[in-house]
């Protein structure tokens, strides 16, 4: 029987990995793209003695030397200020102002999910929802975000940017997020296939002819697999926010993914990108924990065992 | 469904959405005021937009910038879900820890930061779809080759290898036609149409994204339009200007996309 | 169609509501947000405006009287022999962090551009400008210049910047002052993610009359317009043609023309072996249709009266006293005379297409990509027509970020063509534009166009002593470039704001447009 | 002496036929019932019926079923005869609480029988606790976990080993372990000889009767194996090959 904590590890190995890896890329981009990174980033005509502003920015000393000082920093922390997009603006204050906007709409559109994988688990939502609910699920995010902004603008107009439109947008962002691309029908119908897969096993078949309750009896065993089922779900929301965020103007980290591309404000994206990365690593380490979790409810010696 | 009819309706999707793209013009042909905004009619058949070139032009320009790529994608899903399930039949240990690492590393990459990021390497003068799409088809891959290992390891993965080894079958058979060709094909179908759905989708996002900032599109040269431009000129509908028809054909050609997926999903289904 | 209209109407019932419940707060659509709030860093018309409204240039062309004066200083004298001028400057004066505004100030604005640390083409011309700077007193400012400037204080249409907020004088472009900056200027403002904020700040040589100014991002100048319509904004700075009569047709709205003396060209890149030769570009001159150019990107009908855009033949706006009137534009294209200057410069048309050295040229046009909505679909158009005479050709947006790196820096010759705008105020000093790229002369040359006669013209034109000297200069430039033609000269482009009649005294001044902030009043 | 089960004219059939036929069944307290039959025969369909678990469609068709010693006369099968699928769903609700605490299975193959995810120890804890009198403390609950495994001869390490990690035999003990742990009145043996080797099935069947001697309960024993059936069983039902009567 293969060892219980191998994937786990696997998981929380690239967990680790993957907030350093990156950044890693994107800076090997950066020196990838043709002409100076520094005149890139700031072009002599805007600001003339580049070499000062190389040297400022460490950019000066090839790529190696750049990416260990910014991850260097980053660890503490510090991202540096922005160079483009907002010059002179701590990215550090640009990332902590996103990332909340980002997690919000993230898990707003997950509850969805998240209630409906529960009823599809519990057998509470109907077969016949399903056809339903791909049906919907078929439009892509950026129509339905499309036609959301353009409700927004019309109502909102330049207060588009006030606490009440923020929220409404928040709100139809994450209903577009939730609803598209097959976020939601995905969850049920993965996790109706997951559970009744897991019915059909023969030791449940017998543990009921003991009278013991199904749900009991496949949860541990399938725990791990829906935790990899909702992982994939809120990853594929946090990749989808990027177009929502951008189309409905949401100041979220996609948004500012997407701005600092444009504009080629490397510190932003850098950041931006890190800022997914943790996201992304932070659920891995989640699955990975409740793997674990389970692992361990289910090797827990029972009473009095004397081994 | 039954299944030659969900082919099919699958082909008759694909042949209506790609192969205009074949015969798109290279550049949309000069404006005729006396058409602008010209809703559906007899000529141009699906209107025209503000200075009267047919929007069917946009629809056979846009099928041609994501056709090839989206195709493309799809094939790297399939071979690279194909190998995720022969993996699992090998029932070597280091394999699969192998195909596990590479799933959770890609896969746990924030799919459009990587999309972004291969948009801004790609050359202005080589700007083009086919690039995101593969990248897309990679990050896709994790997926698509776990369930293909899911379903060789229901099968049994080695041991199904070996039984049919003692009935006599050479192993390039078993691996093909029995793995690869009677149960795998179903998911990798599957798995590989949705992928050409996502791409579609993708290049309809970034496009409108560009349009909407007045930026060039990371997905195809600025000569060409894109399914996204008949979705924003669309879109200017509900400010009041006469252009919902572009809205509805953008629309429908978003559906049809869906609707190959849907019937391919059909057709395939195990029996 | 009406449903949408009903619910259309009935979001702009909402929106109205919802703007007169937040009082005398004043929002307006610009064309972008500035880059940097930094003026030695500036690198669009929307940063030169926005300096204005939060800092003070030393001097400045009065919008009305068109004289040079000063909200800053008192009153001033030549100094060290016509080579300095001392600036006696106005007490009382605090930057928007309360602390009082000093000659130290003016000195530290001046030292910071000499110094070579500070990374800034600005800065950098301004070293052939000035020598230096002695704060003598508290509020007496010695400036001194390289050399004996004939109008002095013309030079000085600098923005003063703060010594205490940087302490060095090497400014960096990623200062926090780029984003959040403190002026002495009428507005105290910050730029946030979606706009910038500015509030009054009363000072003695200020007294803005509204309170609080928020500047927005336009984006689609349809819906701008809307937006405008509904109250949901008070202000669009530039409003595109095409729209220009739905906001004409409000009474609830003002058009206000914003004098910006802008004109449109199409570079010509004479580095491509087929384009160096003069011919050709005559005939591309002679393909361009610019009528129907004009009603197909601007919607100006033949034949429309006052229409908001005027061809031109060479680098000025028909209104100003450079243009010269003696050469003639070319309204509608002449395609035999085209082809038979093509077909003189060696080219062949095979098969429909024309071929330079046995090689079918395709040509690789680039447009600015925001000027897409002043001049929606314009890129294709030309293409359309360049496509019509028989080449063929590739079409490329040009994101502002690489037109400044490489358009503006002479490095985009992977181009044949290239559609842009020039905007300037009152002086319209194309030197940049066409002279020679050496030092920094010809900073702007887009293909590096060389041309020793033209160099010539423009040291005549530096060198006028008076107007008429300069107006001659220019004159022979004007006939010299419709000839040599670097660019296909379009047409020039009027700018019209569009404010709601709430909005009063609002004096818009030639470029900077808001040099006359203080006479600006909002709500009943 | 009155029946503990008691199962009769029991029909269950699939649209196109009927899988058995008119089949009767009585279990007695202390006493072992074979039941016989070639494969196919319906030996354990009617074992699963006989507790109340028929998941065939249309399914039950005629019978009744009884528990004189725990309902008296009351026939379960009342409402459940022709009603189908939701019926049956609706009967194997009802008596959830019967199967463990009064009737329960031990399964042939019990290594794919036991749930992976479990310890031996922590199923035989579920089961103790389906008895009607289960232990108070933890301190009891242990002790009851030890007994379950002695009385099975299983060492107490057992407990802590999840499914996968048994022997053929060790799992076989440990179904059966926990099939009677509950203290139920009646045992259905699932041909408790698949998949063991004969000197194995010996041992296991002996215990089997063993265990459901020591704990007075009835015992079902489904099998095909004459010889076994012939040394062990007190009664003898035979159903005939293909379910028709």
């Amino acid at each position: 029987m293969k060892r219980w904590w191998i994937r786990p590890l696997v998981r929380v190995v690239a967990a680790c990995l993957l907030p350093v890896a990156v950044p890693a890329v994107i800076t090997a981009f950066i020196w990838a793209l043709p002409g100076d990174p520094a005149s890139i980033i700031c072009p002599p005509e805007l600001c003339g003695g580049t070499a000062e502003l190389a040297e400022a920015w460490n950019l000066d000393q090839g790529a190696t030397h750049f990416y260990t000082t910014w991850m260097g920093a980053a660890m503490t922390g510090d991202f540096g200020n922005s160079w483009r997009l907002q010059p002179g603006v701590p990215v550090g204050e640009l990332l902590a102002s996103s990332i909340p906007w980002t997690a919000a709409l993230v898990v707003l559109a997950f509850v969805p999910l998240l209630v409906g994988a529960a009823g599809a688990a519990a057998r509470i939502i109907p077969r016949q929802v399903d056809a339903i609910l791909q049906a919907v699920g078929l439009t892509p995010s950026v129509v339905l975000a499309l036609c959301a902004a353009a409700v927004v603008t019309i109502t909102y107009g330049a207060f588009a940017f006030d606490d009440e439109a923020m929220r409404v947008k928040l709100l139809l962002g994450a209903l577009c997020l939730g609803l598209a691309d097959q976020a939601l029908s995905g969850a049920v119908t993965g996790v109706r296939g997951l559970m009744e897969e897991e019915r059909k096993q023969r030791y449940v078949q017998i543990a009921i002819l003991r009278g013991e309750s199904v749900l009991s009896n496949t949860l541990p065993n399938t725990l791990g697999a829906l935790a990899g089922q909702m992982r994939a779900r809120l990853l594929h929301l946090l990749s989808g926010a990027v177009i929502v965020e951008v189309v409905i103007r949401i100041d979220g980290l996609g948004d500012l993914l997407w701005q600092g591309t444009l504009s080629q404000d490397f510190g932003v994206v850098l950041a931006a990108a890190f800022g997914f990365a943790l996201l992304s690593a932070l659920l891995l380490l989640l699955q990975a924990l409740v793997e674990v979790a389970t692992a361990l409810h289910v090797r827990r010696s029972p009473a009095g065992v004397v081994s | 469904m039954n299944r030659k009819l969900a082919w099919a309706l699958a082909t008759l999707c694909f042949a209506v959405l790609f192969v205009p793209g074949l015969f798109a013009p290279e550049h949309l042909s000069p404006p005729d005021m006396a058409n602008a905004y010209l809703g559906f009619s007899s000529a141009p058949p699906f209107g025209a937009d503000a200075s009267g070139r047919p929007l069917s032009e946009y629809a056979m320009q846009g099928a041609r910038v994501v056709a090839l790529p989206a195709l493309l994608a799809g094939l790297l899903v399939v071979f690279l879900g194909t190998l995720g399930g022969l993996l699992a039949c090998t029932g070597s240990q280091r394999a699969e820890a192998a195909a596990q690492g590479f799933g959770e590393v890609v896969g746990a990459l924030p799919r459009m930061v990587v999309v972004l990021v291969v948009a801004l390497l790609v050359p202005k003068d080589a700007r083009s779809l086919l690039p995101i799409a593969l990248t897309w088809a990679v990050l896709a891959a994790p997926g698509a080759m776990d369930e293909a290992a899911a379903v060789a390891s229901r099968l049994g993965g080695a041991r199904f290898v070996e039984a049919l080894r003692a009935h006599g079958f050479s192993r390039a058979r078993i691996y093909l036609i029995h793995i690869v060709g009677m149960n795998l094909r179903p998911v990798l179908m599957r798995q590989g149409v949705e992928t050409m759905m996502q791409v579609v989708f993708l290049e309809i996002g970034l496009s409108y994204l560009a349009v909407q900032d007045s930026q060039p599109s990371f997905t195809h040269g600025d000569s060409e339009k894109s399914w996204a431009d008949l979705l924003y000129f669309g879109y200017q509908a509900f400010l009041d200007i006469p252009s919902s028809h572009g809205l509805f054909l953008g629309l429908a050609l978003v559906g049809v996309v869906a609707l190959m997926s849907v019937f391919v999903t059909q057709a395939v289904r195990a029996r | 169609m009406k449903p949408t209209t009903r619910t259309l109407l009935t979001a702009l019932g909402l929106a109205a509501t919802a703007t007169f419940a937040t009082g005398a707060s004043l929002t307006f659509y610009e064309e972008s947000l500035p880059s940097s709030m930094n003026p030695l860093f500036a690198s669009s018309m929307v940063d030169n405006r926005v300096h204005e409204l939060v800092l003070d240039r030393i001097y400045h062309h009065d919008p009305i009287t068109n004289e040079l004066v000063s909200d800053v200083v008192e009153r001033w004298e030549l100094a060290d022999g016509g080579k300095g001028v001392r600036l006696y400057l106005k007490k009382g004066i605090k930057w928007h962090d309360g602390q009082s505004m000093t000659a130290e100030d003016v000195c530290f604005t001046i030292d910071s551009m000499l110094d070579e640390g500070t990374p800034s083409p600005i800065a950098e011309k301004k070293r052939a400008v000035f020598a230096g700077c002695d704060a003598e007193k508290n509020d007496v400012a010695l400036v001194k210049f390289v050399k004996i400037f004939h109008n002095p204080l013309n030079r000085l249409g600098i923005h003063i910047l703060p010594k205490h907020v940087f302490g060095e004088t090497a400014i960096r472009p990623d200062h926090q002052f780029s984003n959040r900056p403190v002026g002495t200027g009428p507005m105290k403002g910050s730029m946030g993610r979606r706009g910038v904020v500015f509030e009054k700040y009363k000072n003695v040589h200020h007294d803005p009359q509204i309170d609080q100014m928020t500047l927005q991002e336009g984006g689609d100048p349809l819906v701008q317009v809307r937006t405008l319509l509904n109250n949901g904004v008070q202000g669009i700075i530039a409003v595109p043609p095409p729209y220009r009569a739905d906001v004409s047709a409000s009474d609830e709205l003002t058009l206000k023309s914003y004098d910006l003396r802008s004109w449109w060209f199409v570079a010509v890149n004479q580095e491509k072996a087929y384009l160096a030769d003069k011919r050709v570009r005559q005939a591309l001159n002679l393909i361009v249709d610019r009528t129907d150019l004009r009603q197909l990107s601007i919607g100006v009908k033949p034949g429309e009266q006052n229409s908001p855009c005027e061809f031109i033949s060479g680098p000025f706006v028909q209104t100003s006293p450079y243009y010269n009137r003696s050469v003639p534009t070319q309204p509608r294209s002449d395609k035999e005379k085209a082809f038979l200057l093509l077909k003189e410069a060696g080219l062949k048309q095979v098969g429909g297409r024309w071929h330079y050295n046995g090689q079918p040229i395709t040509m690789r046009i680039g447009m600015k990509a925001p000027l897409n909505n002043e001049a929606p679909d314009l890129l294709s158009q030309v293409g359309n027509q360049l496509g019509a005479a028989g080449f063929d050709r590739q079409e490329f947006r040009i994101t502002v970020d690489d037109w400044n790196r490489k358009v503006l820096t002479g490095q985009a010759t992977d181009y044949d063509l290239v559609v842009g705008k020039w905007s300037f105020g009152l002086v319209e000093d194309v030197n940049p534009l066409f002279h020679t790229r050496k030092d920094n002369r010809g900073a702007l040359n887009i293909f590096n166009y060389a041309n020793p006669q033209v160099d010539a013209l423009l040291a005549q034109f530096d060198a006028a002593r008076t107007d008429t000297e300069a107006k001659d200069a220019y004159h022979k430039l004007h006939e010299k470039l419709a000839e040599e033609l670097p660019y296909l000269f379009l047409w020039k482009l009027d700018t019209k704001s569009a404010w709601r009649t709430e909005v009063r005294g609002n004096t818009i001044s030639p470029y900077f447009y808001w040099t006359a902030f203080d006479s600006w009043k909002y709500g009943s | 002496m009155s029946a503990l089960l008691e199962l009769k004219g029991l029909t269950i059939a699939i649209p196109e036929r009927n899988l058995v036929t008119d089949v009767d069944i009585e279990v007695h307290s202390g006493r072992i019932t074979a039941l016989m039959g070639p494969s196919g025969s319906g030996k354990s369909l009617s074992a699963r019926a006989a507790m109340c678990f028929l998941d065939v469609d249309p399914g039950l068709k005629a019978g009744t079923l009884k528990y004189p010693a725990l309902s008296g006369d009351k026939d379960w099968f009342e409402g459940v005869r022709d009603g189908g699928p939701r019926a049956q769903d609706r009967l194997l609700k009802e008596t959830r609480h019967l199967r463990g605490a009064f009737v329960t299975y031990a399964p042939q193959a019990a290594s794919s029988a036991l749930n992976p995810a479990r310890t031996v120890g922590r199923q035989l804890e579920l089961a103790i606790l389906r008895r009607e009198s289960p232990p108070a403390s933890p301190a009891d609950l242990a002790q009851a976990v030890r007994e379950c495994l002695e009385d099975v001869g299983l060492p107490h390490t057992a407990s802590a080993a999840l499914a996968g990690e048994l022997s053929g035999g060790m799992a076989q003990r440990t179904a059966l372990a926990v099939a009677v742990a509950p203290l139920p009145k009646v045992l259905i043996a699932d041909e408790p000889e698949t998949g063991l080797d004969p000197v194995l099935t010996r041992q296991i069947i002996e215990l089997m009767i063993r265990v459901a001697q020591s704990k007075k309960c009835g015992m079902l024993l489904i099998s095909h194996h004459e010889e076994t059936v012939e040394r062990v069983a007190d009664d003898v039902v035979r159903l005939p090959p293909g379910g028709h009567g």
